[in-house]
């Protein structure tokens, strides 16, 4: 599924965008750290669908996933 | 949830600073709205803090748009739920805005004064909390750093 | 009180309505002063009350000018030495402002919005409750009622 | 001494100051219901020099006094 990322970790990756593909976002959080090891050191938070995941939950792949940095608007 | 308004499809994002004469114009719309007794506005404007001896240049905003308008979406409706206001306008910036420009512009109106303090006090601090909204600090040396709110 | 600000003899009145290019401009200037991180204001508007079938059409401000500013003064030394604020601005009209107008203005700014914020909610409530300041409500019959904040 | 009037009052009275003659302001009080009865029924404050007088004071003559109905600014 598509990935977009943003702020800090956009600029880390040289990317705004990726696909990656799990099953679930415990699945999902494992494969973006695999693939972006810089990761494992950031505070960000997972929206699914333009909202923050609070707990794991299953993805069919047609959602949209957003990596978010800390937020700095205003 | 009546209010027309609060179903309206928004987008908050303006490319660059906001203009002074932005902020006079959307002042002067509501002059024919008589049932209002006051304004309450809040004004972001980049502040050149000092970072290591280096000074803040100016922030360059960049946001997740989409979900950033559906976030401020439902901030207006707990806005619109909690106090009884006539109108309320939200505009942030995307893009690079310098040191004393404005970046963020909250403007509630109500029959009294206190719903509309209320309302841009609340909008002011959800849309600094719950809006993903990125800032890259630009240093004098050309250097830069990530600001948050937290 | 070491800022010079709060001491400088002021005249808070104008004659007649606030125009929005009025506030756009005080706005602007405030550019170039950088250490400004949020801009708080309060802006009051002749409403159009309904008062015993009849509608306010506009109100007639007059003022004990002197002591309105002399005790404008006090309210700007209590609000400088309460909160960390980098300016304060308020302006009142006098004459006939007509409904939609606007007749008050209250302007602070700061490094934070939080100092911003409750310096503007005391000086508007204030300059409400301490200011010799009356207002004829002219209905739409031209009769009138006299105003009163309490 | 100079009494100015405001608001209701001075539409009242017809006019925006008179003089009064009073040694203090209770004696002040006295006249000016005197000189303008309607004031029995109107609720307002008396300035001395500008600031609003709480508890009676003697007066030398030189005072500006004032008559404030209720306010009404903002």
């Amino acid at each position: 599924m598509q990935v977009l990322l943003f702020g800090i970790i956009a600029e880390k990756a040289g990317r705004e965008r990726m696909t990656i593909t799990a099953s679930d976002t415990k699945e999902l959080r494992a494969r973006l750290v695999e693939a972006m090891p810089f990761l494992a050191s950031l505070n960000y938070a997972v929206a699914v669908d333009r909202r923050l995941t609070n707990s794991d939950r299953a993805l069919n792949g047609t959602e949209e996933i957003a990596l978010l940095p800390p937020f700095a608007g205003g | 949830m009546n209010d027309v308004k609060t179903h309206k499809k928004r987008d908050i994002f303006v490319e660059g600073a906001i203009p002074a004469s932005f902020i006079a114009e959307s002042i002067a719309k509501h002059a024919t709205q008589t049932a209002i007794g006051g304004h309450e506005i809040f004004l972001g404007q980049v502040r050149a803090d000092q970072i290591d001896g280096k000074g803040v240049e100016a922030i360059e905003y960049t946001a997740y748009r989409d979900m950033a308008n559906e976030q401020m979406a439902v901030i207006r409706e707990e806005a619109f739920a909690r106090w009884p206001i006539t109108c309320l306008h939200v505009h942030h910036s995307q893009g690079v805005i310098k040191a004393g420009e404005l970046c963020f512009f909250v403007f509630a109106s109500a029959a009294h004064r206190q719903p509309a303090r209320e309302a841009v006090a609340f909008v002011t601090d959800e849309v600094k909390k719950r809006l993903p909204i990125f800032g890259k600090e630009i240093l004098s040396d050309q250097t830069h750093l990530w600001k948050t709110n937290a």
